[in-house]
């Protein structure tokens, strides 16, 4: 379930960004104080694991797609919330950079998405709920079960709101939530269950890594109430959302995709929309770019056509292909020729 | 299994070319990283039913493969395995949206397709731009490139001990799983009974092992900063390649060029 | 499969970096031989070996075990006549104690229980760590795991014993008690080794590896005795045989 | 710290598992001392070595070099003087390259870039591997491995040198290199092996360690000749002290 760059629009990208960034300047100063000889290694260690965990893809039984697991709820039990995050975000950062899976500009998305409701939501509500009589077999099941099904739930929503805000794909909010949140249930319940026999068996081998992940964090000693309050805040924000994209399909959650068009997407002009294309228009150092609400406001009185932009007239098509075959051919002839010339200079230099 | 052997080689294979010396290569670590960003930004920031402006920006990727030697062929490979994701999503664009857009004598093309192949060119450029920053760079000089953006040392440190043990973790995969081979009577794969106990003992073993390589890291001044040699001073040259490329893209996200090239030729 | 003739014919294998560690190898080794493979560092020893038991496969050439060609399909086949010791023992051992590690071949091998716990314990009394069965391998010290890596193919009774530096990080006695095991032990053996002193008493033959290449295949005595080709293939002419410096005899003849 | 006395004192250590690997360890090594460390496998060679430089610390006991006590505090000083080649050479090579890996301890001292290449040249073409230097060490062979490893250290001028069989998987040529090596190097030295002709040629000191106990500290030819206790230890006189069959004279002395 990595975002990938292509899929993003910068503000969306950078608000996660900064999200993000936000999150883990915190954790690295949480770190920072119980960091030990013992904790580096591991943290490393987990990192790889997990990584390597993502690289297994299974299939999805009935649905022909594959998942692979997310890992964050494995990383929050073994290394305790603010290491498992910074811990999650390498490994995204590694992913970006050598399989480009994901992005360098969706980093932001995919670590909040992977991460941030795992460690700072599962993990401190749910699993250090479960385990607040301490540790034992069932409860670590049920606990890991639970909290990694419910981190991957709130993950995958996360992705199909940050899909639609970022305006490039055409899927309604109703079908892609029905895509999404179902395959990430199966995915959930895979994940819970390799969590559980890892953190089982670790328990089991090495108890001292579970207890001291979970003791050494401050996070057990913060009141309920502020976690709650928290809480609160993000399901406002949330439910905020989600309620513009409800009222835009009253129906949404039975959307089909064959009877939608792309056309009643996004009509709505609800209040947020327009703040964020006023702070975008603000922010943004590429004018052109814009939600759709305002193409459409700028295209309005421009032509009835629908989705009226850039022109349609087959003048500019034609001339538009012609350019950009040019462009690529020249492109290619560009390589081909610094590849030869190096080629030469390297026999020559021989 | 396969897939974590076919990665690890993905990672090593990265890593030696970013072993290379080509003009690229020398390029300061930092530039190359603020470059990349730039590229991506404007990359993204294009409308979904721009295609043709887009299309110049492919000379970045084009023009550093070629200067730095790259091979294109593993780049190709990788860019398969991400696609589909991207594609699928994108794929739904041409179900949704069918408001004719590019009106050619002979066809007429809806936003949808069009939206998606800008997706799909999108995805091309944003992999390959990440794909070509790692191979001529490498993790450690981007991690020193880090480290000058004023990134956190536990991060950069957490970062490069994941990257050195997922080394570590895959080797050791690939040495129980060879070994399980020869002493199992040629079966194929793991018996299911096996993989709990693989698995966990796997975990122990990379941690252990992990925890050696650490100490031996320690053992030779290791204190948190990963030194990769010379710190090079950005030079002269360095601004150039980041104020040309800053340029170029400036002037491709504003005017679109084939769009002028192709009016000029057609007379329209 | 009775006579395990072991036939190599112009093996060339080149690591996928490009680096040729075989460069045309071709021996035959008989039914009951013992053979000592030596050479300097990197001269294509370990890779070598892995050709007999199939984890690498040649480029060129081709190689054969008692006339059943070692490819892909004959692997199984392949694995149950040969055991190979690995140049790191973490290499071979997998399981959660020495005792299930060892069990592991033999039960694979649907052998009942009391037979299997037969073999393990005889085995490990074989290399003399017997007391470290319930041990999980990975806590063991480095002489240990050879000891027990050592223990996992024995107890596989495997007709052709392949053997990478087997006596690195024994202690003299547990090697001593190596070469005793080996003597007895009558079918084929190939070993590598920097240990001229065991290949000295433990082969009859000993071929000569440099750059991936055979340079001597012939009776042990007489190579490693031979001072000037010692030298140059980045060897040195085992302790057992340099000269007396009181009498000036050599020592074994 | 220019004296480096190392002074170990009842030092006690179990592992997490229980497993009592030292059980009241004391010596004192001088400056300038070459000390042979050997013993059976599992005494617990490695596991003292690895409270020389902080790996490990001990449950009981104290250990100091140069009157500054072992402690994680004081570990960056420790670390700075103290230079430890490892039993396993995968745990001690982790960069790209081979050159990169030797010069990591340089440049964490944060020498010039110019004196960093001369270190690693130097200490590459000591080991013998100057041409291995841009190969990535993952891809060395065992024997090509360990002399990156011994590389490593050598590269940081150490004044004080602690090996873990460093001569095991070295061809005989490179063995004999290495101790050409430890022979020049006139700090202290302290090195666990089973190589017991090495610990013969190198070290006028030797300790031997039993179940993770000192059992005798003396002169090497007086401990290593004494058969008896050589084989109530588990041990073997080395091959250069066993008896000419020919005249029956013990060659070296
Ligand atoms: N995985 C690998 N990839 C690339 N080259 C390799 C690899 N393994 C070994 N080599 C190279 O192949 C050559 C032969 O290696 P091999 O391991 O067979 O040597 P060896 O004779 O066993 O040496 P040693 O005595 O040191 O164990 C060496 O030059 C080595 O550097
Ligand atoms: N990580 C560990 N956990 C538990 N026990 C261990 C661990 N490492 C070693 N041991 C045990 O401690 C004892 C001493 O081990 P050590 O590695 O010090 O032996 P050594 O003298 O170096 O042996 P060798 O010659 O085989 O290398 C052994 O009995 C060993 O099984
Ligand atoms: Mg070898
Ligand atoms: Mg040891």
């Amino acid at each position: 379930m990595h975002m990938a760059d292509a899929l993003i629009s910068p503000v969306v990208g950078g608000a996660m960004w900064a999200a993000t960034a936000g999150v883990a300047a915190y954790s690295v100063k949480k770190v920072q104080n119980d960091l030990d000889e013992q904790k580096i290694p591991l943290m490393g260690v987990m990192g790889a694991f997990v990584f390597a965990a993502q690289m297994i893809n299974f299939t999805i039984p009935g649905t022909g797609s594959s998942g692979h697991l997310g890992g964050g709820m494995l990383l929050a039990i073994l290394l305790g919330p603010y290491a498992g995050f910074l811990a999650m975000a390498s490994i995204l950062v590694i992913q970006a950079l050598f399989f480009a899976d994901g992005g360098l500009l969706a980093l932001g998305c995919n670590v909040f998405n992977l991460g941030f409701y795992t460690c700072f939501i599962a993990y401190p509500l749910i699993y250090k709920w479960i385990m607040r009589k301490g540790y034992s077999t069932g409860r670590i099941f049920t606990g890991t079960m639970l909290s990694a099904i419910v981190g991957l739930q709130l993950g995958a929503f996360s992705v199909v709101l940050e899909t639609l805000l970022s305006g490039k794909s055409e899927l309604p909010f109703g079908t892609f939530v029905m895509l999404m949140q179902p395959i990430h249930l199966a995915i959930g319940v895979v994940e819970g269950l390799v969590t559980a026999a890892v953190v089982g068996f670790v328990w089991k081998a090495r108890p001292e890594i579970i207890e001291k992940a979970a003791s050494g964090e401050a996070l057990g000693r913060v009141s309920i109430k502020k976690v709650l309050a928290g809480l609160a805040i993000v399901a406002v924000i949330t439910g905020g959302v989600f309620s513009w994209f409800a009222s835009a399909y009253p129906d949404g959650l039975e959307w089909s995709m064959f009877n939608t068009s792309g056309k009643e997407e996004l009509e709505a002009p609800g209040g947020i929309h327009q703040t964020l294309a006023a702070v975008q228009e603000k922010i943004a150092f590429l004018p052109d770019y814009g939600f759709k609400v305002q193409e459409q406001e700028t295209n309005a009185n421009a032509a009835e056509t629908e989705e009226a932009w850039p022109a349609v007239d087959a003048g500019t098509s034609v001339s538009g292909l012609v350019g950009g075959v040019m462009t690529l051919l020249l492109a290619g002839m560009t390589g081909y020729c610094i590849y030869m010339i190096k080629k030469r200079n390297k026999a020559g230099a021989v | 299994m396969s897939n974590m052997i076919a990665s690890l080689y993905n990672i090593r294979l990265l890593d030696e070319l970013a072993e290379k010396r080509t003009i690229i290569h020398n390029i300061h670590p930092l530039i190359k990283v603020l470059t990349t960003c730039v590229y991506l930004i404007v990359v993204v920031s294009f409308n979904k039913y721009e295609l043709s402006g887009l299309l110049p920006l492919v000379f970045y990727p084009v023009i550093i493969i070629a200067l730095a030697d790259i091979p294109i062929v593993p780049l190709l490979k990788r860019m398969l395995v991400v696609a589909p994701f991207i594609i699928g999503i994108g794929l739904f664009n041409p179900l949704f949206d069918h408001s004719p857009m590019v009106v050619l004598p002979w066809i007429q093309i809806s936003g949808g397709w069009i939206s998606f192949f800008s997706i799909l060119l999108k995805g091309v450029l944003t992999i390959l731009a990440a794909l070509v920053l790692i191979a001529t760079t490498g993790m450690t000089r981007i991690a020193a490139a880090l480290g000058m953006m004023r990134v956190p040392r536990v991060f950069i440190l957490q970062l490069l001990l994941t990257y050195r043990y997922i080394s570590v973790l895959i080797e050791e995969v690939g040495r129980t799983v060879r070994a399980y081979s020869l002493r199992s009577r040629g079966e194929k794969g793991i018996r299911f009974s096996d993989w709990g106990s693989l698995t966990g003992q796997l975990l122990i073993r990379t941690l252990e092992r992990a925890q050696r390589v650490y100490h031996s890291m320690c053992c030779r001044g290791f204190a948190g900063d990963y030194n990769v040699g010379s710190e090079k001073r950005i030079q002269i040259g360095d601004i150039l390649y980041f104020t040309g490329w800053g340029l170029y893209f400036v002037v491709i996200r504003y005017f679109n060029i084939p769009a002028a090239i192709g009016s000029l030729i057609t007379g329209v | 499969m009775s006579h395990h003739i072991i036939q190599a014919n112009n093996l060339k294998y080149t690591y996928p970096d490009g680096r040729q560690a075989l460069n045309g190898v071709t021996f035959q080794i008989q039914h009951g031989e013992s053979v000592g493979i030596v050479g300097a560092n990197g001269a294509g020893k370990s890779t070598l070996l892995m050709h007999l038991v199939g984890i690498l496969f040649p480029d060129e050439g081709e190689i054969s075990v008692g006339e059943v060609p070692v490819i892909k399909k004959t692997l199984p086949v392949i694995r149950q006549s040969v055991g190979m010791v690995f140049q790191d023992p973490d290499d071979q051992l997998f399981m959660t104690t020495v005792y299930d590690d060892v069990a592991f071949g033999p039960r694979n091998y649907k052998l009942p229980e009391g037979e299997v716990e037969k073999r393990v314990k005889s085995s490990l009394e074989t290399v003399g760590i017997l007391h470290l069965m319930d041990r999980p391998p990975y806590k063991l010290s480095g002489g240990e795991k050879r000891a027990a890596a050592i223990a996992t193919v024995l107890a596989m009774k495997p007709d052709i014993l392949v053997m990478d530096e087997p006596s690195s990080a024994l202690d003299p006695k547990s090697r001593r008690r190596l070469i005793t095991l080996l003597k007895r032990f009558t079918h084929t053996k190939i070993i590598a080794s920097h240990d001229l002193d065991m290949v000295l008493e433990l082969c009859e033959r000993t071929i000569i590896l440099n750059n991936g290449q055979i340079i001597t295949d012939g009776t042990t005595l007489d190579i490693l005795a031979n001072e000037e080709l010692m030298e140059k293939c980045g060897l040195e002419m085992p302790l057992g045989l340099q000269g007396c410096p009181v009498c000036g005899a050599k020592k074994a003849t």
